[in-house]
């Protein structure tokens, strides 16, 4: 078939392509090179697979045995023991032994450079059967990253170099895919016949390169690519509305969110008051409708726990507590705190004009577009907030590390429990004076409780004693508001289910949906040719 | 205005020592200057003929219009020129004659450089610097004699360039390699090709000194003689002209004021201003005379005023002289051979003598 | 002799200013590959994996800025240009391996397309000057005034998605395996029109008002009028004496307006994501990835620097006169 | 007034094109001899012309009179003291005395800036107020005046304004001169003034010049191609070939009684309406004085004229002549004169046609 | 006097001019009379043109035509600024190269030719993008910095030409000073070539300006036509029908650009006579039916009076 990707018949068969904006690629593909053509257009995943399957839009499911017929950790979780599953073959048919998986935890231990999950391993022994990871500190926040560890043979892995640097042109997995062939444009892979897991219904895939969204985008609407992961303002029109029958745009929340750090060290927002009035005039729902066009899913927990994702852990205190704007209610907090207005213009207690200055990279359009709006509710509260988009790098460089804002938007991490979420925006242990760099809690709060509680959650024996620790992280976190949460960050994907059904939904969250990740095997495994009802 | 009657009888009683038959006669030629509104009239219906086997000089000073004459007479007046008028009758070796103005593109091809050929005043730049000058003669010859082969057309090229003094090794040679000179003799050469009827030549030697153009008029005389063509020579130098030219024609502001043999205008001219141009030349030998000059300065052709175009610098103006263009004619002493434009010679109602200077 | 002489020392002289220039600048401002791969993934990347990205790339170490151009010079001549970051880690002369030759394939051909045409259609107006043909003169001026990436998002909105007569992206149909078959090489040509379409679209109307302005020039020079008087066939004069002359000054302007044109490609590349050095290079700077934005921009200017010599030597072809004259 | 002696000039080939020709050199070393050794004098109240043909370093003499271009060989001596024109002070000092006027009018004037620029530039560069300061106002104006009423550009008024373009070619060199007048010069350089002008007011402009000599008793150097106008302008004359001169004597008798072989064929080849026949011009052709002058870059050993000189002998070949003096006030650079056993046989005179 | 005369003769120039002085008028009076706050985000998302926007909203609301006139002036400076200082380096080294000659002339001409060799976008981008905080003025005089080789190419012929005429050499021999040379007497000879080289910097440094922005190199929050561009292909402008958000912005530069070369043809006519159209006259020559013509002349018999 030609260039339209073979999406005309209906039927089994047909190849899947898969479009990514990452531009023109080299040949690599190797799983632990951040910039391979592998990971960038996520082919990887379909000859890598990970020890566990876990469902990153639901985290608080157990994860799926994958590659691992079980992972057991100890009490305090310093100590993995991984039973490899039986009967998996290399794609050279070589057998998949724990010896594999030792050398491949091995391999991250040896080469700091590919311990991109900065795992503290201790020891790392097998005893034939299974293998046995010992860690330096408990890894309970820790533990998807474990499982997301792709397996890599050994009898072909020990004897390369440096394998740092190895492009792996010849790649060897346990995935249903082998690679067929690869330009710089495109990589196309083809599916096993003695896979573990059974044939899969896509006998084969292509991973196309584009140059930019609009390229993709272009591709998606079109037809030429079927699935893939773009940022689409308007996506209903854009997208959607081409092939409304086929064409599915799902988002996943996780636990990552994106947060408006405040400077608790300087004015305005050394004053709790106000941080609580900003957080309460903001409108999640237009920001969401504007900045992302309606993709992010808007936050409503007042805790900032993405739900339905965070639902486990919502501390039942604020258990359907959610957001909401509240022009009223927040001028009264700050007439009772002792602020005053001037005409329109906010005075704060120190008889000083309440402004204040948002500042996020130039480019970055959703955030800006999301501080403008922040920007006309604080008017409404009578401060004055200027935006000013700034360089990216001495944002990264400076201003984040240093502390050097006064109110910016930052992601946090996701992490398979809300530990990281909060740990990255509160987390005391990560307090570094103004002006020193700091790794998170770049709005230098400190509260020592939620400190104790964050290290308590990591540390914790048992699940009441972290659901207490998480009690007081989401208490310290509602009522001092450290930053303010505004939108989930979804792995949003869009597909077409022309030629094959069985695609993650918001109707089956089996994971997300995105072709770049371990998540891929699960879903292609999960496809079913269209058409056959 | 109606000179047309009188210069017609004039060219035609105008009949040299050779009496021969005239192959370039030029009537009534008109050219503006300007595709606007508000044209400049170079040329005002000049008439000209030239005799077989003549040398005819054109002399006036610079911006007069003998190279317009020169270049409308072959159409090759680049824009924004314009020809609005006359007639310019050329006779072919055939004995054919034809009106260069009414024929098509492909005829007016055909007979250019076959039958008419031009040497620029800009000989310098004529050659194409590009392109080896064996190309440039060649390109001339075959557009003309297409069944000739190119080996020929060398071998002819190699024979002008022997022609007029220069060794046949440098055909191979590019413009810039020459000195002027012997650039001049190639574009000599160049134009003697396909030995036409007719040689205008516009002030092709103003560049070199006098040695070197001494020689190269003496080699053109030279090939007149023994090629038989006509010569059409333009100058503002008089003295060289008297010496090469059989006869003369005096322009001044796109006029001709007088035309007669070489030697008459040398020792008699008529008109003032040919009289002014002779005594502007300080003569190297023979007794120093005195010179007079001509006093002010030329006239600017966009702003003619009624009259004759010299009588502002006219030491002898008469009255009729501002409101009435003098027309060419014999002379009130009725001499052969010449005519001229002015109110002094040709108005019967002149009763005043004529100055000394003009009558001798 | 001494003419190319001092070409060569010329050339020898930009290509060393070139490659000195490409170490310096990326070097002497802030910004940082990690931070910047950070930044792009904009939290994809776990926070933690900074630290390990920092030993990868080799920036954990300092080293004088000397020293590190002496190095990069012992490098360069051993036709070693690192290895890039952000496609870790592959060779930079890899990356540019694979992609210059789209550029120049494309971006070559159009561009002496849009010369010829250009060329071309400049030397009739230029011929017909004062007739209905300068009436194409505002039109190739707009144009000439239209910014490339506009031109091109607009052909691209048109032609390939609304008519979907070609495609609007790709350098080949992504099925295809480059190899040395008709199918390939047509669906090359085919990827290909679009693109350099629009570049000589945009291209070509410099070329023109160019070729006019000197043709008009040119054919008052007195050889021309000679080569009328000469009797010679109106297409011969104008091609053969007064184009052949008028074009001299444009292959000198060709060879400098190279620059420009690799630049227009970038923007070409970026658009209709195609593959090639350009857009290599945006994405390398955009990355702060040192090594391929060295790579590309010393690769790029050399090219330049060949092509300008190329054109040098044609422009001594054409024009005797500036060929060394012993008599 | 102003003396030169052994006056020479080598220019380093391959930098300057001249004559659309390029003076191409293999190596830097080469030097354009282009003028070697030349003898001039200018008095109170005279005219010397210097004749040539084109390319024989009649106008890098004059420039290096006016002290433009850097002197290779030899002296310029101002009243009877060496010229040392190191810094501007003594430059300026210079040029108030010694002014140059260009051969082509068209070109020496900016076309940017009116005759009132033009001229009150040179004044304020060379005449101080009566008080002393640079002139200005009514007394700059006056000056204007009367430097305009000096080259007969009458009413003043009418042309301070003008723009070169505004102005005949005679009008302009007539500019051109006043310039020159400003800085009430004693030495007048004209390089070929009349060259590029019309014939009908070439005579204008000459006759303006030597009314300056008699009037202000100026000195001045007339360069031309020209012969004839020599002869009629000029008090004295100097024949330049290739560089170096020729002969030298009082106009009437160079241009009628010509020793040098050389300016015989000059003079020959000058046209002539009076010799119809052509018979002195023949004459020196039929001896065979074709060619072209020497290359400047290896100019022949001995005399210069010699390739082309009818009378050459090996003498002529080997070794350069001095100039010779003839007879009184008359001196030719030629071996013919000589009183060498082995000098060639130059006719004598063979006087001026009449 | 007569110079400038002839220069609004001109229709070409005066064109060009026209749409230069719109445009300049936008720069200047661009904040107080665009109808909204470009960055005033409305309820009216992405709507077409109508009689409150005259141009359309953009996805958040923002008045076009607003962003349009403001952004006049962000394109005008940046091309301005870059103009200016090109200008001034190109005649500055041209000049200089072109009147001291020798060793001088040789290094400065290396250095402009070098700087016309190494590809101009590329290099600004390079820079551009490193800078700490790459405004509009930085990127005009990253522009100027790297545009001027062009410029004083030109120059130094045209002073190297100049430096040899007679006037030059006249008032040498007059006694001026060096410095006097050149600015009164080589100086106001070459203020065509200055002004069209200005005017084709300018052209440049729009175009280039406008590109940075568009692929973001630039802040997109300094409102000039490229940022406008910039938002519009970042939301799909084109796919989304959303033509008021990507035409306009799109047809002020190329008019812009026009005017520009425009002008600058009109220079060329003035500076050489020759290019000195007879199209001037065109519709004349049409009803007499003259084709002018090289080579052969046209004649015509008409009446004359
Ligand atoms: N393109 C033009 N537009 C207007 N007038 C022109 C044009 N070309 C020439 N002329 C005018 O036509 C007149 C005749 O010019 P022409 O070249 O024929 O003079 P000429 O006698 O050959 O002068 P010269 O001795 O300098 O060669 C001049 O006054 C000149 O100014
Ligand atoms: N600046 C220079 N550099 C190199 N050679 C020069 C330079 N100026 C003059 N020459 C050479 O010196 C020689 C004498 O030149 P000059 O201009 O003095 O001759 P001329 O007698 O004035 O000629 P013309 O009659 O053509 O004006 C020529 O061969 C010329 O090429
Ligand atoms: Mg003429
Ligand atoms: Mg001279
Ligand atoms: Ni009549």
């Amino acid at each position: 078939s030609g260039g339209g990707g073979g999406t005309t018949d209906a039927g089994g068969g047909e190849t899947l392509t898969v479009g990514m904006p990452n531009g023109v690629q080299t040949e690599n593909h190797s799983p632990f090179a951040t910039g391979s053509s592998a990971l960038s257009l996520g082919y990887a995943f379909t000859i890598y697979e990970p020890l566990m399957m876990r469902n990153q839009a639901r985290p608080s499911e157990e994860p799926e045995p994958w590659l691992a017929e079980s992972v057991e950790w100890n009490e305090d979780f310093t100590e993995a023991v991984i039973t490899p599953r039986e009967g998996v073959t290399w794609s050279d048919g070589e057998e998949f032994t724990a010896d594999d998986v030792a050398f491949s935890i091995q391999l991250r231990k040896d080469f700091e450079a590919l311990n991109t999950a900065a795992l503290p391993y201790d020891t790392v022994e097998t005893d034939g059967s299974t293998v046995t990871v010992t860690f330096t500190a408990g890894q309970f926040v820790n533990q998807s990253k474990l499982y997301d560890l792709v397996m890599v043979p050994e009898h072909i892995w020990a004897d390369i170099e440096d394998p740092t640097t190895d492009t792996n042109l010849e790649p060897v997995g346990t995935g249903p895919y082998t690679l067929e062939s690869w330009t710089p444009q495109a990589a196309t892979v083809v599916a096993r016949d003695d896979y573990w897991g059974g044939t899969p219904a896509v006998p084969e895939i292509r991973y196309s390169s584009y140059n930019d969204n609009n390229a993709l985008t272009t591709a998606l609407t079109t037809g030429e690519a079927q699935w893939g992961w773009t940022f689409i303002a308007d996506f209903e029109n854009v997208y959607i509305a081409q092939d409304p029958e086929h064409y599915h745009q799902y988002a996943a929340g996780g636990l990552g969110i994106d947060v408006l750090y405040l400077n608790n060290e300087t004015k305005p927002f050394d004053d709790k008051a106000f941080r609580q009035a900003l957080n309460m005039v903001i409108d999640r729902q237009e920001l969401v409708d504007v900045a992302t066009s309606g993709v992010n899913p808007p936050l409503t927990s007042v805790t900032g726990l993405p739900l339905p994702a965070g639902e486990e852990f919502l501390s039942p205190e604020y258990a359907g507590q959610e957001l909401a704007v509240d022009v009223e209610g927040a001028r009264a907090l700050l007439e009772d705190a002792g602020y005053t207005w001037e005409g329109e213009q906010l005075v704060d207690p120190d008889g000083e004009d309440v402004t204040f200055e948002l500042v996020n990279p130039a480019g970055w359009n959703d955030y800006l577009t999301a501080l403008d709006l922040i920007k006309n509710a604080a008017a409404e509260l009578g401060a004055t907030a200027t935006v000013n988009p700034v360089n990216q790098d001495g944002w990264f460089a400076d201003i984040i590390p240093g502390g050097d804002f006064q109110a910016t938007l930052h992601w946090t991490d996701g992490g398979a429990t809300p530990w990281d979420m909060y740990s990255d925006i509160m987390d005391g242990a990560h307090y570094k004076k103004l002006g020193e760099p700091a790794t998170w809690n770049f709005g230098r709060f400190q509260n020592d409780e939620a400190t104790q509680a964050l290290a308590d959650y990591a540390a914790a024996p048992d699940d009441a004693a972290r659901a207490e620790a998480m009690e007081t992280i989401q208490r310290v976190f509602v009522e001092e508001v450290p930053g303010i949460p505004i939108w989930t960050r979804p792995a949003t994907a869009q597909y077409s289910s022309q030629n094959y059904v069985g695609w993650p939904s918001e109707e089956d969250p089996y994971n997300q949906p995105q072709p770049t990740g371990v998540q891929a095997a699960q879903i292609l495994m999960n496809l079913e040719p269209a058409g056959q009802s | 205005m109606s000179a047309d009657v009188h210069t017609e009888r004039g060219a035609l009683a105008d009949a040299g020592p050779a009496a021969a038959e005239p192959v370039l006669e030029v009537r009534n030629l008109s050219v503006d200057y300007g595709f606007g509104d508000d044209p400049t009239h170079v040329l005002r219906e000049v008439s000209l003929t030239l005799r077989r086997g003549e040398v005819l000089g054109l002399a006036g000073e610079s911006g007069c219009g003998k190279s317009t004459l020169a270049y409308a007479a072959t159409r090759l007046l680049p824009p924004p020129g314009l020809i609005t008028g006359g007639e310019v009758w050329l006779t072919n070796r055939e004995g054919t004659r034809a009106d260069l103005l009414a024929l098509s593109d492909a005829e007016l091809r055909a007979a250019r450089w076959r039958d008419i050929a031009i040497v620029f005043q800009g000989a310098m730049s004529s050659l194409n610097p590009v392109f080896r000058i064996e190309k440039q003669i060649v390109d001339g010859i075959v557009a003309h004699q297409p069944r000739m082969r190119r080996e020929e057309a060398r071998e002819r090229a190699a024979e002008l360039l022997r022609l007029v003094g220069i060794s046949a090794d440098r055909l191979r040679a590019y413009p810039h390699q020459l000195s002027g000179g012997m650039r001049q003799r190639v574009m000599i050469a160049m134009a003697l090709a396909l030995e036409p009827q007719v040689l205008i030549m516009d002030e092709p030697t103003t560049a070199l000194d006098v040695v070197m153009q001494r020689q190269i008029l003496e080699e053109v005389m030279e090939l007149r003689e023994r090629l038989g063509f006509s010569v059409v020579f333009i100058t503002h130098d008089v003295s060289l002209l008297v010496e090469v030219a059989d006869r003369i024609a005096v322009m001044y502001a796109g006029e001709i004021v007088e035309t007669a043999a070489a030697r008459d205008v040398y020792a008699k001219p008529r008109h003032p201003y040919s009289a002014g141009l002779l005594g502007s030349f300080p003569p190297l030998h023979g007794p120093r005379r005195e010179l007079t000059g001509i006093p002010g300065a030329p006239p600017d052709l966009s702003a003619r005023e009624p009259g004759c175009p010299f009588a502002p610098r006219c030491p002898h103006a008469m009255d009729v002289c501002r409101t009435e263009l003098p027309v060419l004619g014999r002379t009130a002493q009725g001499e052969d051979n010449r005519l001229v434009a002015c109110h002094l010679h040709t108005t019967a109602s002149s009763t005043e003598p004529l100055p000394p200077s003009l009558s001798r | 002799m001494s003419f190319l002489l001092r070409r060569v020392a010329f050339y020898a002289l930009t290509a060393w200013a070139a490659i000195t220039i490409n170490f310096f600048i990326p070097r002497l401002l802030p910004g940082d590959p990690v931070t910047a791969l950070l930044g792009r993934m904009q939290g994809r990347i776990d926070s933690n994996a900074e630290h390990s990205l920092r030993v990868l790339f080799g920036l954990d170490q300092d080293t004088t800025l000397w020293q590190q151009y002496l190095d990069y010079w012992g490098l360069l001549l051993r036709g070693d240009l690192g290895l890039s970051f952000t496609h870790f880690p592959t060779p930079v002369s890899e990356i540019v391996d694979q992609s210059l030759p789209w550029t120049v394939g494309l971006v070559g051909v159009a561009t002496v397309i849009a010369f010829v045409i250009g060329s071309l259609i400049g030397t009739f107006l230029g011929w017909r000057r004062g007739t209905w043909a300068d009436g194409l003169l505002p039109v190739a001026t707009f144009f000439q005034a239209v910014p490339y990436f506009w031109l091109g998002l607009i052909t691209i909105a048109v032609l390939s998605v609304n008519l979907g007569w070609f495609p609007s992206s790709g350098s080949y149909d992504r099925g295809l395996v480059p190899a040395f078959t008709g199918e390939f090489i047509g669906s090359v040509v085919y990827y290909g029109f679009l693109p350099a379409l629009t570049v000589v679209l945009s291209s070509v109307a410099g070329w023109v008002l160019g070729m006019r302005n000197m043709m008009v020039t040119v054919s008052s020079e007195d050889y021309v009028t000679v080569a009328h008087a000469k009797g010679l066939a109106e297409r011969q004069v104008m091609l053969g004496y007064a184009a052949r002359n008028a074009v001299l000054p444009q292959v000198s302007s060709f060879a400098l307006s190279l620059g420009f044109v690799v630049g227009g490609t970038l923007i070409m590349e970026m658009v209709f994501s195609y593959q090639g050095i350009g857009y290599t290079l945006y994405q390398a700077v955009s990355t702060h990835d040192y090594p391929l934005m060295q790579g590309c921009f010393l690769v790029i200017t050399l090219s330049v620097l060949v092509a300008n010599m190329v054109a040098d030597l044609a422009y001594a072809l054409l024009d005797p006169r500036t060929r060394t004259e012993d008599r | 007034m102003l003396a030169a002696h052994g006056l020479t000039k080598h220019f380093r080939a391959g930098q300057f094109r001249a004559g659309g020709r390029r003076v191409s050199g293999r190596s830097p070393a080469r030097a354009i001899h282009a003028v070697d050794g030349v003898d001039l004098e200018l008095h109170r109240g005279q005219v010397l012309a210097v004749v040539g043909e084109s390319g024989s370093g009649k106008s890098t003499v004059a420039r290096l009179l006016a002290g433009l271009i850097p002197i290779t060989d030899g002296q310029v001596l101002l009243d009877g003291a060496a010229v040392r024109l190191r810094g501007r002070r003594a430059f300026r000092a210079y040029v108030r005395r010694v002014q140059m006027i260009f051969q082509d009018p068209f070109g020496s004037l900016n076309p940017v800036h009116p005759v009132r620029y033009t001229l009150t530039r040179a004044l304020r560069l060379h005449r101080r107020q009566s008080t002393g300061g640079t002139l200005r106002g009514a007394e700059l104006e006056a000056a204007l005046t009367e430097l305009l009423e000096r080259v007969h550009l009458t009413p003043a008024a009418r042309y301070v304004d003008k723009f070169p373009h505004e102005l005949s070619g005679g009008q302009r060199q007539r500019i051109a001169i006043a310039r020159a007048l400003a800085a009430d010069p004693e030495v007048l350089l004209a390089d070929e003034p009349i060259s590029m002008l019309d014939v009908s007011i070439r005579l204008g402009i000459l006759n303006l010049l030597a009314d300056l000599r008699d009037r202000l008793g100026i000195a001045i150097l007339y360069i031309t191609h020209d012969i004839a106008s020599a002869r009629y302008f000029a008090d004295r004359t100097t024949v330049l070939y290739a560089g170096q001169v020729m002969e030298t004597g009082d106009s009437e008798s160079v241009t009628q009684a010509p020793l040098h072989p050389y300016t015989r064929l000059l003079v020959a080849s000058a046209p002539d309406p009076d010799d119809l026949a052509g018979a002195g011009a023949a004459a020196v052709r039929d001896r065979g004085t074709g060619g072209e002058p020497p290359s400047l870059v290896d100019p022949p050993p001995g005399c210069r004229f010699a390739p082309r000189c009818p009378y050459a002998t090996d003498v002529c070949r080997t070794e350069t002549p001095e100039l010779i003096e003839v007879t009184p006030g008359r001196a030719a650079a030629c071996w013919g004169y000589s009183t060498r056993e082995d000098r060639p046989a130059v006719p004598a005179t063979e006087g001026a046609s009449t | 006097m007569r110079n400038q005369l002839l220069f609004l003769r001109n229709g070409k120039v005066v064109t060009g001019l026209a749409i230069l002085g719109f445009f300049t008028l936008l720069a200047v009076l661009g904040p107080w009379i665009s109808p909204y706050d470009p960055n005033q985000v409305s309820d009216a998302l992405l709507s077409p043109p109508s009689a409150a926007h005259w141009l359309g909203t953009d996805h958040t609301g923002r008045d076009i035509l607003s962003q349009i006139i403001v952004g006049a002036r962000g394109v005008l400076v940046v091309g301005l600024v870059a103009g200016v200082s090109a200008t001034v380096v190109g005649v500055l080294v041209g000049v200089t190269a072109g009147f001291v000659g020798g060793v001088g002339d040789e290094s400065l001409s290396a250095l402009s030719n070098m700087f016309l060799v190494i590809p101009q976008l590329p290099l600004i981008i390079l820079i551009a993008a490193q800078l700490p905080s790459a405004g509009g003025l930085t990127v005009a005089l990253v522009i100027g910095a790297t545009g001027w080789a062009w410029g004083a190419r030109v120059m130094r012929a045209q002073t190297l030409s100049l430096r040899k005429r007679d006037f030059v050499e006249a008032a040498r021999a007059n006694g001026e000073r060096t410095w006097r040379l050149v600015l009164a007497e080589v100086l106001p000879n070459l203020t065509a070539v200055i002004a069209s080289g200005f005017v084709g910097t300018v052209t440049f440094a729009v175009l280039s300006q406008v590109t940075l922005s568009f692929i973001g190199i630039t802040p997109v929050s300094e409102w000039n036509w490229g940022t406008i561009l910039f938002w519009a292909q970042n939301n799909l402008a084109l796919q989304r029908g959303a033509w008021w958000w990507f035409v306009p912005a799109g047809a002020c530069i190329a008019l812009l650009g026009m005017a520009l070369t425009l002008v600058n043809f009109g220079i060329d006519e003035i500076v050489n006579p020759r290019l000195r159209s007879t199209g001037l006259h065109a519709r004349s020559l049409r009803r007499r039916g003259i084709r002018p013509r090289v080579g052969f002349t046209p004649v015509v018999r008409e009446a004359r009076s």
